[in-house]
């Protein structure tokens, strides 16, 4: 883990509100898998203390660049948005554990399944399970036709289908509906998304193989302050837990209640 | 001596900066970014006798230059921290200040006896201001009579100095930390967390699972400083201070007020390597201002000593 | 009825927002920059019996997100501001509510008698809660059978509603709020500032020439959605909420948590023009989420009503 | 008075913390003599919530510019500093009243007395006479030769006089040492600095005719709030004040108690 003056290389709108942004520097180099995330310090701002975590979208170790992709949703984010090319951005990272990209056995066929701002790391990780030879089928889920993104990027990959909760793109609902609809088989699924697309896949294949990753509000990023807690579901006196920025954000499936 | 050394009851500190209870764990995550030994102290996480989950999340919200959190003083229980939390910090030499908290009397005194037997705590820092648990903590914190009591007990079965922590939540904070200065306190730490709330406009509804949360960081300093200079005027037992610290000069901003050294919380969150960086400003800036000890900066007339 | 206008005793408003005591003086100055009748009230400037001065200066300080003041309760006295404060207001519609203070009961029988005798104050609010007079006010705030007696005795003798301004400077704002309505107070409004200091790094000494100073601004939101958000639960009184309101989405929070309407203080330094432009945004906000009125912003079980 | 945001058309460093800024805005059209101030909030903060007061320095309506020089002091300032040209600043004003120089008379001598961060507005003052054709003398007070400015542009419009506090510059010690060493005389005296050295002005002059400008900390800038407040020297009940920043900053000599 390091904390780092980052330089933005690139930043641009990718869909509404929703932003693609290059950093460049040394903490790169210890990424150690797709699925870990940055807590970033709002930048221009003198009264946010608490950092935002947000995932990496893609690593490039050789020219020492990683790629995010956030939503301007409250405050921090929206600072964010106005953060201009080659200006610097406070960086702590990377931080959790991220998808078992390499516990995958090739001739598996993996299911990636990610909704609205849960889709960012599962691109670093068909991209690692790409190079490794894995066939893949992803299901993206968005509210509407003006948030999808990276469709054409995954598609590069393997298949690739796209729902809305509105219908004005793709398939009209949400990602489990694709994947019954579409009778989608898989040896392993790795899923990130909001807290019910993950619980429904969870309940409607209790026996898969897979991972999930989550989000929860976080102070410290790095284990300290326990306010990202989540309970494991083996949970025998009441006080077994996991913390999701230090334990996670990734968990096997079926490994904490959702 | 060095500039920067203070020595208080139980902790002979190298300089006046600790992280705070809660902010820090047991020091084992932040542990691995830099040597332990550069800091003053530790306050560890509050410890109970029984293993506590804690409140359901969120437990944490953004507040104006501060933060609320209601973590509901998760922690292992007693046995746990004795069997895993303490053994590593052994190979240390920080002195460490174990918070301890409990919804009884009795709960507190086992707590307090087996930590301060442990042999590896300097001091014992009582939490009778914790604002996020239904039972117990902030009870004790806002009656004068109770806090006396608990603190007279936890004195009785403690074998190393007892720090009482107060709560900023009162009308008074004389009448508290005179009760248990009486009641034997060594020291006293302050302050904790501030009772808000935070609403989630996309629901109406509070955004913390627990409703309220303890406001910490830089928007509390002033009540901070505030309850420090008070308590100054009244009492030469030794303060911890804490409220807002986020650079060097906020250091000496307490120290100023009054306070005999600092603790550091919310901004560990905000930059996991501040406390030995504040250490180092610090340093320079006594140098800076050609001063022989911290201390030296406080205006004369300033409080009882 | 329109989306934004709230009705409360002695205060029909047009929209909820009106100027903190203290903050606006009595509109002269803003009067200039802006239509008063664009405010849904103005909360006028704390008025006791005799002229003050107030404290010496400095009489403010900066904080993280925040300010603290030591006015002291400046003003003219209750015959200057009948004679020569109220006069300019009388060519204007909005809403007045006269803020009262004393350092014993009777002067704020006095006050009271007088500047609701007047005709153009629509509802009194008392001031029990300044934290920077030695004596009396914030005495009374603390004192629950104190500001139980002076509710009573103030009720007895106004000829317009009474509102009751508590100070968050206690470890529970329900017993004082319980008080206050049992001896008939007609509203509540909180939150007064939180007692702070700030000291000067140059000196070493409290900044303020009154050392201790009343925090206000975001940095005590928090604590003020708390506050109100617990009372909502005890009480079907009218709050007025205050503390820290910068922009439209603060007051849809302070709605949220249970207060009828708003009042804004400090972010009129920071801006004139805060209170036009807020009720701008906040009728804006309203119409783009489409509800008929502020109040269906609401959670649904939230509160007592 | 016009809150605006103004453009930074020109910003350096003139001497040790003191800045030159040149501020380009509608408001300078309602400037209304020399010595009146801004009240300007520190950019790229949102955890300030108090505007700073600073001089106008010098105004210029032909070009709706102004300039201000003030000295990166404390947080605000220091952010102040930072601000990049072509950047706009949160601004107030023009507010209070300055120095009656359309009362001066052809004929009179007026000696100007500047301590350090009150020289600025003495320059406006000073401009707006020369115009009219009144003789000038300039007093200017520094604490050390790294911090003296604009004693140039003071001697195109009259004699100046330097001191120093340290001697590493023109006289060593007061401007009130250097205007008793040369035996100044004057008709009328503007001063602004340090309340010790108004204070030493009035003291040794008590008959004179003249004004003072005076700091103190501000809420509102507008004469709401009352924090700025100093008393009147006629104080027959202990409750008359003046508001420095709506009465003043600039009051008659002797009108104020120092
Ligand atoms: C491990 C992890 C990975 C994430 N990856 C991404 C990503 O790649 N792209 C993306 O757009 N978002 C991601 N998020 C969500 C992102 O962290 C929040 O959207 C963001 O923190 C909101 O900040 P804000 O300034 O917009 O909101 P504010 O309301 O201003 O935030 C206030 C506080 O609440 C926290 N907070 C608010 N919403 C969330 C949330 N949904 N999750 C966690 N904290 C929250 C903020 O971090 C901050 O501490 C991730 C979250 C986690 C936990
Ligand atoms: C009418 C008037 C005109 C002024 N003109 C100039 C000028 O032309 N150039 C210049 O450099 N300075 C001038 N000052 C002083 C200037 O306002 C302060 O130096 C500045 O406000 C300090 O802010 P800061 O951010 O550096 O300090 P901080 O310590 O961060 O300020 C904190 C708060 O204290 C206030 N404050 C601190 N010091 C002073 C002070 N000396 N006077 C008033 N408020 C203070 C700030 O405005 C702010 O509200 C003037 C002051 C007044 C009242
Ligand atoms: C996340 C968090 C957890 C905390 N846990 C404890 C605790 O277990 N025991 C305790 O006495 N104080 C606890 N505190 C309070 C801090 O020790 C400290 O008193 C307070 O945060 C003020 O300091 P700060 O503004 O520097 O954070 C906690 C504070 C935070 C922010
Ligand atoms: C400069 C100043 C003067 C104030 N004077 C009064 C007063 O005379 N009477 C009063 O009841 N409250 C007074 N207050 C308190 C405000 O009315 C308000 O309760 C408080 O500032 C919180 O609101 P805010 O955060 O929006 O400023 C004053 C506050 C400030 C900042
Ligand atoms: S965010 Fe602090 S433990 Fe996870
Ligand atoms: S600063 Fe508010 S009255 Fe002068």
């Amino acid at each position: 883990m390091k904390k780092e003056n980052m330089t933005i290389t690139n930043h641009r709108r990718i869909a509404r509100n929703i932003y693609e942004m290059e950093l460049e520097g040394k903490l790169v180099q210890e990424t150690a898998g797709p699925g870990q995330f940055l807590h970033i310090l709002p930048p221009a701002s003198d009264s946010m203390l608490l950092r935002r975590p947000i995932s990496i979208c893609k690593t490039d170790k050789k020219t020492s660049r990683l790629t995010i992709i956030y939503r301007a949703e409250g405050k921090g984010t929206n600072q964010l948005a106005f953060a201009p090319e080659e200006s610097r951005l406070d960086v702590m990272g990377p931080l959790g554990n991220g998808f078992p990209a390499e516990n995958v056995s090739p001739g598996e066929h993996v299911l990636l399944t990610g909704g609205g701002i849960g889709v960012p790391p599962l691109y670093d990780t068909a991209c690692d399970l790409r190079e490794k030879g894995i066939e893949l089928t992803t299901v993206l889920g968005f509210s509407d036709k003006e948030t999808v993104f990276y469709e054409e990027r995954f598609r590069e990959l393997g298949d690739v289908y796209v729902s809305t909760e509105d219908g004005s793109y793709g398939t009209a609902g949400f990602v489990t509906d694709v994947i019954a609809s579409e009778k989608l088989s898989f040896d392993r699924i790795f899923a990130c998304g909001p807290v019910p697309m993950l619980k429904a896949l969870e309940d409607a294949y209790p026996n898969a193989r897979g991972s999930i990753s989550l989000e929860e509000r976080m102070g410290c990023g790095l284990g300290v302050c326990l306010a990202c807690v989540c309970r494991s579901r083996e949970d025998s006196d009441g006080t077994d837990y996991r913390k999701i920025c230090s334990d996670g954000p990734v968990f096997s499936w079926g490994e904490v209640l959702l | 001596m060095s500039r920067m050394s203070v020595s208080l009851p139980g902790l002979e500190m190298k300089n006046p900066v600790m992280p705070a209870s809660g902010c820090f764990g047991f020091g084992e995550e932040i542990g691995t970014l830099y040597d332990l030994d550069e800091l003053g102290a530790i306050a560890l996480k509050a410890t109970t006798l029984e293993a506590r989950y804690g409140n359901e999340t969120p437990r944490v919200a953004e507040t104006a230059s501060g933060m609320l959190n209601a973590i509901g003083l998760q922690n292992p229980g007693l046995e746990k921290v004795l069997s895993d939390k303490l053994p590593p910090l052994a190979s240390k030499e920080v002195p460490l200040l174990a918070n301890i908290a409990g919804s009884t009397m009795e709960d507190y005194e086992a707590v307090a006896d087996a930590l301060s037997a442990s042999g590896r705590v300097g001091a014992l820092e009582l939490n009778i201001s914790c604002p996020n648990v239904k039972q117990g903590g902030i009870a004790f914190g806002t009656d004068p009579d109770l806090a006396a009591e608990l603190t007279e007990r936890v004195k009785a079965v403690s074998h190393v100095p007892v720090y009482v922590k107060l709560s900023p939540n009162t009308s008074d904070i004389t009448v508290i930390a005179d009760a248990v200065e009486k009641a034997g306190a060594d020291g006293l730490t302050l302050i904790n967390t501030l009772t808000g709330m935070k609403i989630d406009r996309k629901t109406g509804r509070p955004l913390l699972a627990n409703q309220v949360g303890g406001l910490s960081g830089p928007a509390v300093k002033p009540v901070a400083i505030r309850m420090i200079h008070e308590l100054r005027q009244q009492t030469t037992l030794p303060i911890i201070g804490m409220g807002g610290i986020m650079e060097a000069g906020d250091i000496i901003e307490f120290i100023m007020a009054g306070a005999d050294a600092v603790a550091v919380g919310t901004a560990n969150f905000t930059n996991p390597f501040i406390c030995p960086e504040l250490i180092g400003e610090l340093g320079s800036m006594l140098e800076h201002e050609q001063v022989d000890h911290l201390y030296d900066l406080r205006a004369e007339e300033a409080g009882v000593r």
